[in-house]
């Protein structure tokens, strides 16, 4: 059972409590322990960093830092922003000359720079193995099988490359091998990293309505049935703001967390999962999902009967020519 | 250097190789780098072809110390004959010492013909390292009866 | 021991008539195997070991009749490796050879496979597994190891079960026992010294050379027609037994060993003067071990350290 | 007893400010074998040399010490002036007393006593220095051409036209390599084909050329002058002297579907076929994998399920079971040319490059390469010179350019830049103008690098004069909008984001090495960079040759090079290879070693240090012949001289000449009379 220092962030206990109720869910399944960091605190996105750098990276450190002095190696930070936050302190520590001494100064605590720092793509992504085992090993069929998922990644969690580092920063595929283990057809299509301008969710509405449109214009053109992100605001702002999205007559679509994704094929329930919880209503979608699902199922078991029946006749028949052989051979 | 000579100068004997450490020599000397006069090169077209026999012979005939010098690693000129010399350099450097002969008496070095500045700290170390050891008359003193008296 | 003891005390007495005891299963198989390899003339010689009044001893073996006369047991210290030596042509005349060897001896035979001194084609190899020899052979009949009389050497030994033999007899044997000091502590003893306490001992050591070659002369390794030690024009190694002579000459001979030795200890226990050769040649040992990760086998494909080389090899010692 | 002639310089004061010369030459005078000593002002000035000379006769002198440079600085002038003397040149050598002593040193006592131990030391070399002849090694003179593209034939051609045989291999079934799929070539726009195509047939037919198609080197012996090369013809199942290049078999071949490589995979070809119209030799190649018979066999059916090539064929040249055969030549000298590969970006990537997923190229059919555009804009090409994007086949109005893709990108391709990419876009662009009058031509650009006679301009032209768009930027995404291909890019000059919804997009990929060169290397033993392309020699002094002897280097296989740097590496190697030929034997100073076979037990521990395989094992017979032993035996032409076989000697039976035992030996000892 591999252990993280969880770093949720202001998101996962506010306003993308599913992330972390659905992130929780699916790390106990996956045998992945969480120890929630004690007295953590605001990673500073995105306002401390762009008023003042040492306080950009010190307020990421002292989180960091806790987590070090708390006995751990790698801090798990599911929300994108304070995932980039964390990594990009990590590294200007290491790579600024002098900053390591006045960081442990100004948060007043050594800090050695130790713990590794991970989003939940990466998590899932390396435990991909074990979720198609386990989706495979529930007993209820996956809803997953087949529906066409996009996978959205945004801007903070693979860049900047330097930061990141553990996908490609243009064409990242993490997401997408997550989706496939789930059994769902992750879509190849174009705004896997564009811009949901959620930054200006409250002060420019109007660009950010024009961008998001564009994201989910492209995945329903590529045939998407959902959206999934690993963001808290990637999702809030498409998940909130797609009714102005949309096109006129359109069918919102669902805006689901790569967690909820693996959940459902891990055969966890929406409930436990919080999928009731968005905006943009995911009740259709699954509901859909789960009838094709057990009228896929229904049709192989038939197939199987069928096929079952047919290997006994055939059986059957063998060993009355055989009997027939071994009179034969009495004969002689 | 006679013996009635009170202050000791060690005669050290140096087998470079032609391409590396003889050419950074040269450099050392048209840049005028200026070192301790008690190193003797004997040149060799490459440290593969140094035998721990020679240093024996030198210390033999009465050298105080030794250096053995060639090519970096990857530059040599035969490719790779400095990597040879360099685990036969080993085994004799341990081997040596094993048997109680002071390893500051033998310096190895890598020196390209672009260091004649490494060249002169090799050899001014050297000089003074074997300087303080003193004589190496431990050695001498195995030397025959006649020739001693000789 | 005690069956190889037995065993051997039977054959002691002559034909393995006499003497009360049994013959090990093992000697039997060695007796057969030799009997039917020089019926079927696959070999025309065997050597192995005969009992004598003073102890074991090689013997050759050309009789199918006299393949009773062989032995084996912890007397059996020789390394007849020894005689497979290319400077040993009038033994290979003798036409194909069938040899006796322990675990360690067959190390050496790799050696000489390794450099093209023997062809294995040329021999046939019976192994014998061995518990451990004596220090000393010289004892009318075997008696059991003890950590004083067993050979230093045996302890510890990496060849117990002889991959490049073509018969391998003998029930597996126990473990020899711990020598009252192993060689490795008579060597780290000997580091703890300064260095001019070394110095002192080691001429003293070399000093008492005589330069007799008998440590060459017995050295299954030592393979050169002319070896350097007789090269005159130039002498790089004088040949008068004084201090300084001896030194270069031991030097030599040491690095001429380096990464090929077997410690066999034969070169020791031959020197008439003492000298513990096996210090030097253990060291020897430890050193390619240390730096290069080797430990000399009886696999004759094994590439030896000196004459290869790895990029990244340490260079500590280099400025 | 030797006769030695010691000769002290004083390089003008270099050497006589800190040494007392006369002093050395003094002590020298009493130096057991010294029978010659004298000091001079400048010892390499004419008058000096002639002193050497003098002395040499007048004493008849056995041997001569130079104390003077370095011998990296006169061993060759002083050397010479012994031979002329009548003396042999080996018995030469210097002493070091300026770098070594006088420039080194201040205190003028020790410079002095240290200028007569060094002069002693040589003497005491000297000594023991034998007469040597200088070795000379046979030279074949005929080279091995491996590759038939323009690099390739340049060499092949000059070579033979200087009056020695070529053997030109090419591992297609035709020569011209990539240059015969290009349409126009900048900064002249002449036509490719048109320029190319004597040049091949030249080669064909010159008598002084041997030719080897869809063949490859299949393993490489010998060394410089004597090399011995082992070549693999593949199956062609068509018998070259039979066959007449009618095209009859093509015709046939109902096996019609293939993409073609010549095509860049834009147009088709038949399972057998010649790669291109104008293929030298027009002789076609049966292409086994797609062949329905040869499907058939691997099938394992009875009979053959097709043959309709062979029925066609009135010569009767084809043959099913024709089979790989080898042919050995021996040449004296060889020439690399097996030029480049372009980077697939669409494809599996090998270790550390990541390719441009996001550029959609393989999934959307109107992004293509620059290649394909070659072809496109070619008249002998799939759409005969028609720009028609692959997807519906219509003129596209919109085209787009993108420079460096995969170079210059450490982060996702290569850091190399592929050098010719802003050139054959331009030219792109500029063609695309000349076809398309109404239609746009945007090319986004790191830098344009247009180093070149005449390639400015001619970058300049496309814009100016055609009208180009060039943007500088990177592009960030390509994809399908519709039936448009869009194209997200960036402005770095207005700093604004750029959409353009483009009908094709050419990406100028970079250039690689080809598949396979590794291997190559490895035969030649010639090393190669971390990208697979053959090191020089020397970067700057000597970038046509190859780190070994005999072996050398022209075109892309080198480093990204565009037609003209191929042409003039390929002269090059022509003029490198004519000089080698021009003697009928090598020349090399006799510093190799040599194995005393009465000592020797061949144990070869000598060849396994050699870093030039120079040591074979040689068997040794009894007076009465049969084989008794073997012993090592060193091949001079193959021996550098390094000496480290003779240290890992443990018999003392391999000896290097010039630096041998009894010489080091006597150096050392000399050093014991320091007082």
């Amino acid at each position: 059972m591999t252990d993280y220092a969880y770093y949720p962030g202001c998101s996962l206990h506010g306003t993308s409590r599913e992330f972390d109720e659905s992130l929780r869910a699916v790390a106990a399944e996956l045998g992945i322990g969480l120890t929630e960091i004690r007295d953590w605190s605001c990673c500073g996105a995105s306002s401390g960093h762009t008023t003042d750098h040492l306080l950009g990276v010190a307020l990421p450190a002292r989180n960091l830092a806790l987590a070090e002095a708390q006995g751990h190696h790698t801090v798990l930070a599911p929300c994108a922003a304070c995932y980039n936050r964390l990594s990009a302190a990590r590294l200007a520590i290491a790579t600024e000359g002098g900053l390591a001494q006045s960081i442990s100064d100004v948060i007043g605590q050594p800090f050695g720079n130790t713990v590794q720092v991970r989003n939940a793509v990466e998590l899932l992504r390396d435990a991909a193995v074990t979720i198609e085992e386990k989706a495979a090993a529930t007993l209820a069929p996956n809803p997953l099988e087949g529906v066409k998922l996009a996978a959205y990644y945004g801007c903070l969690l693979v860049r900047p490359a330097e930061v990141c580092g553990y996908d490609d920063p243009e064409h990242p595929t993490s997401m997408d091998e997550v989706i496939s283990a789930c059994g769902a057809d992750d879509i190849d299509w174009n705004m896997k990293v564009e811009c949901c301008g959620a930054a200006f969710s409250v002060s420019r509405t109007s660009s950010v309505v024009r961008l998001g449109r564009a994201i989910i214009d492209d995945a329903r053109a590529h045939g998407a049935e959902a959206i999934v992100v690993a963001c808290p605001l990637c999702h809030s702002n498409l998940d909130l703001r797609q009714k102005a999205m949309a096109q006129r007559g359109e069918e919102p679509l669902p805006i689901l967390f790569v967690t909820q994704v693996v959940g459902l094929a891990l055969g966890l329930t929406p409930e436990s999962l919080g999928l009731e919880r968005h905006f943009v209503d995911t009740e259709p979608l699954i509901a859909r999902l789960v009838e094709q699902a057990a009228a896929r199922d229904a049709e192989e078991r038939r197939v199987k009967q069928e096929a079952a029946a047919k290997a006994a006749e055939r059986a059957a028949r063998q060993k009355v020519g055989a009997g027939a052989g071994q009179k034969e051979g009495d004969v002689q | 250097m006679s013996d009635a000579r009170t202050d000791f100068e060690p005669r050290i004997t140096a087998f470079v190789c032609n391409w590396c450490t003889y050419t950074g020599a040269d450099l050392a000397g048209t840049s005028r780098l200026h070192m301790a006069s008690n190193v003797r090169l004997i040149r060799l077209p490459c440290t593969g072809r140094i035998d721990p026999l020679f240093i024996v012979k030198a210390f033999e005939r009465g050298a105080d110390g030794v250096i053995v010098s060639g090519c970096h690693p990857a530059d040599c000129h035969y490719t790779s004959g400095n990597y040879h010399a360099r685990r036969r350099f080993a085994v004799f450097h341990d081997i040596m010492e094993f048997i109680g002969v002071d390893p500051r008496r033998m310096t190895f070095s890598w020196v390209s013909a672009s260091e004649g500045a490494k060249w002169r700290d090799v050899v001014n170390e050297a000089v003074t390292s074997v300087r303080d050891l003193g004589p190496f008359e431990a050695y001498r003193a195995l030397a025959p009866e006649a020739e001693r008296l000789a | 021991m005690s069956e190889t003891a037995t065993g051997a005390k039977t054959s002691g007495g002559g034909g393995g008539g006499g003497g009360g005891g049994e013959i090990t299963p093992g000697v039997k198989e060695l007796r057969e195997i030799a009997r039917e390899l020089l019926e079927a003339g696959d070999v025309r010689v065997i050597i192995g070991w005969e009992d004598a009044r003073r102890g074991a001893r090689p013997v050759f073996v050309t009789d199918p009749a006299e393949a009773d006369k062989l032995i084996f047991d912890a007397r059996c210290v020789h390394n007849l490796v020894t005689y497979l030596n290319p400077r040993r042509d009038h033994v290979a005349e003798l036409g194909k050879i069938g040899l006796v060897v322990k675990g360690c001896d067959v190390k050496a035979v790799a050696g000489l496979l390794r450099e093209a001194q023997l062809g294995r084609e040329d021999v046939v190899l019976i192994g014998v597994r061995c518990g451990g020899v004596l220090e000393e052979n010289e004892m009318p009949a075997a008696v059991t190891l003890t950590p004083d009389n067993v050979a230093p050497r045996c302890y510890g030994c990496d060849n117990r079960e002889p991959a490049l033999v073509d018969h391998l007899v003998g029930e597996p044997q126990p473990e020899p026992p711990r020598p009252a000091q192993t060689i490795d502590e008579r060597i780290a003893a000997l580091e703890d010294k300064p260095l001019e306490e070394r110095w002192a001992f080691w001429t003293e050591q070399f000093s008492k050379c005589v330069r007799c070659y008998a440590c060459r002369q017995v050295c299954p390794l030592c393979v050169c027609e002319r070896c350097v030690a007789d090269k005159t024009r130039p002498q790089w190694i004088e040949s008068s037994p004084h201090a300084r002579g001896n030194l270069s000459w031991n030097i030599t001979r040491a690095l001429h060993l380096a990464g090929r030795c077997v410690g066999c200890g034969e070169c020791e226990r031959f020197c008439p003067v003492g000298i513990p050769l096996s210090l030097v040649n253990r060291k020897l040992q430890q050193i390619v071990a240390e730096r290069y990760d080797y430990t000399v086998s009886d696999d004759p494909e094994q590439v030896a350290p000196i004459g290869d080389y790895r990029l990244d090899d340490e260079q500590e010692f280099i400025k | 007893m030797s006769r030695i002639g010691v000769f002290v310089c004083h390089c003008g004061e270099n050497i006589s400010r800190t040494v007392d010369v006369e002093a050395v030459a003094e002590a020298l005078k009493d130096h057991p074998g010294v029978a010659f000593a004298t000091d001079y002002k400048y010892m390499c000035s004419d008058p000096g040399q002639a002193l050497v000379r003098e002395a040499i006769e007048e004493n008849d002198l056995t041997g001569v010490v130079i104390a003077a440079c370095s011998p990296h600085m006169h061993e060759k002038t002083f050397r010479r002036a012994v031979d002329q003397a009548g003396l042999n040149q080996f018995m030469c050598e210097m002493a070091n007393i300026r770098e070594h002593c006088s420039w080194i040193h201040e205190d003028r006592a020790d410079a002095t006593a240290k200028a007569i131990d060094i002069a002693r030391t040589i003497v005491e070399k000297v000594k023991h220095n034998q007469p040597l002849e200088t070795i000379r090694i046979p030279v074949t003179k005929r080279a091995l051409v491996i590759g038939g593209g323009i690099a390739g034939i340049q060499a092949a051609l000059d070579i033979a036209d200087g009056g020695h045989e070529v053997v030109l291999i090419e591992k297609e079934a035709s020569i011209g390599g990539h240059m015969s799929q290009l349409s126009e070539t900048f900064p002249t726009l002449d036509c490719s084909q048109c320029i190319l195509t004597p040049r091949m047939v030249e080669a064909y037919q010159h008598p002084n050329i041997k030719l080897y198609t869809w063949s490859e080197v299949e393993s490489v012996d010998g060394y410089i002058g004597n090399f011995t090369v082992k070549i693999r013809k593949k199956a062609r199942s068509v018998n070259e002297d039979l066959c007449n290049g009618c095209g009859d078999c093509q015709a046939a071949c109902p096996v019609k579907k293939i993409p073609s490589e010549f095509e860049a995979g834009l147009g088709k070809r038949t399972a057998i076929s010649v790669p291109f119209p104008q293929a030298v030799p027009n002789i076609p190649v049966l292409d086994r994998q797609n062949c329905t018979l040869f499907k058939g066999r691997r099938k394992g059916l009875a009979k053959e399920v097709c043959g309709k090539c062979k029925e066609a064929c009135l010569k009767g040249a084809i043959d099913y079971d024709t089979e790989d055969t080898f042919v050995e030549e021996a040449v004296g000298a060889i020439v690399v040319a097996t030029g480049y590969k372009l980077y697939d970006i669409g494809r599996e990537q090998p270790e550390g490059i990541k390719g441009y997923g996001e550029y959609g190229y393989g999934e959307v059919p109107d992004v293509i390469d620059g290649l394909q555009f070659e072809r496109l804009a070619s008249a002998s090409g799939p759409t005969a010179g028609a720009i028609l994007r692959p997807s519906d086949g219509t003129e596209p109005k919109t085209v787009v350019f993108v420079h460096c893709v995969g170079s210059r990108d450490p982060e996702k391709g290569i850091k190399y830049c592929s050098k010719i990419c802003c050139m054959y876009s331009a030219k792109h662009a500029m063609l695309y103008k000349h076809k398309v009058h109404d239609g746009r031509a945007v090319a986004f650009y790191m830098d344009l690098r247009a180093a070149g006679k005449g390639y400015d301009e001619f970058s300049r032209r496309a814009i100016e004069e055609d009208g180009a768009e060039f943007v500088r930027g990177r592009v960030s995404r390509i994809f399908r909008d519709g039936d448009k291909v869009k194209v997200w890019g960036y402005d770095t000059l207005n700093g604004e984001q750029v959409v353009i919804d483009a009908d094709m997009v050419v990406l100028a990929t970079a250039m690689r090495a080809q598949d396979g060169i590794r291997e190559l290397a490895q035969k030649l033993s010639v090393s190669t960079d971390e990208h697979g392309f053959i090191n020089e020699a020397h970067p700057k002094l000597r970038p046509v040759e190859t780190n070994t002897a005999g072996v050398f280097v022209a075109g892309a296989c080198q480093a990204p090079r565009d037609i003209p740097e191929s042409v003039a590496m390929a002269s090059a190697t022509g003029a490198k290879v004519m000089s080698l030929f021009s003697a009928d034997e090598l020349e090399r100073e006799p510093a190799v070693a040599i194995v005393n076979e009465n000592t020797c037990i061949g144990c070869m521990r000598c060849a396994d240090v050699c870093p030039y395989g120079a040591v074979e094992q040689r068997e040794i017979c009894a007076v009465d012949g049969h084989v008794c032993g073997h012993v090592a035996y060193v091949n001079p032409g193959v021996c550098q001289g390094c000496g480290t076989c003779q240290a890992v000697c443990l018999s003392k039976s391999v000896e290097l000449q010039t630096f041998t035992d009894e010489q080091i030996y006597s150096e050392i000892n000399a050093l014991c009379a320091w007082e």
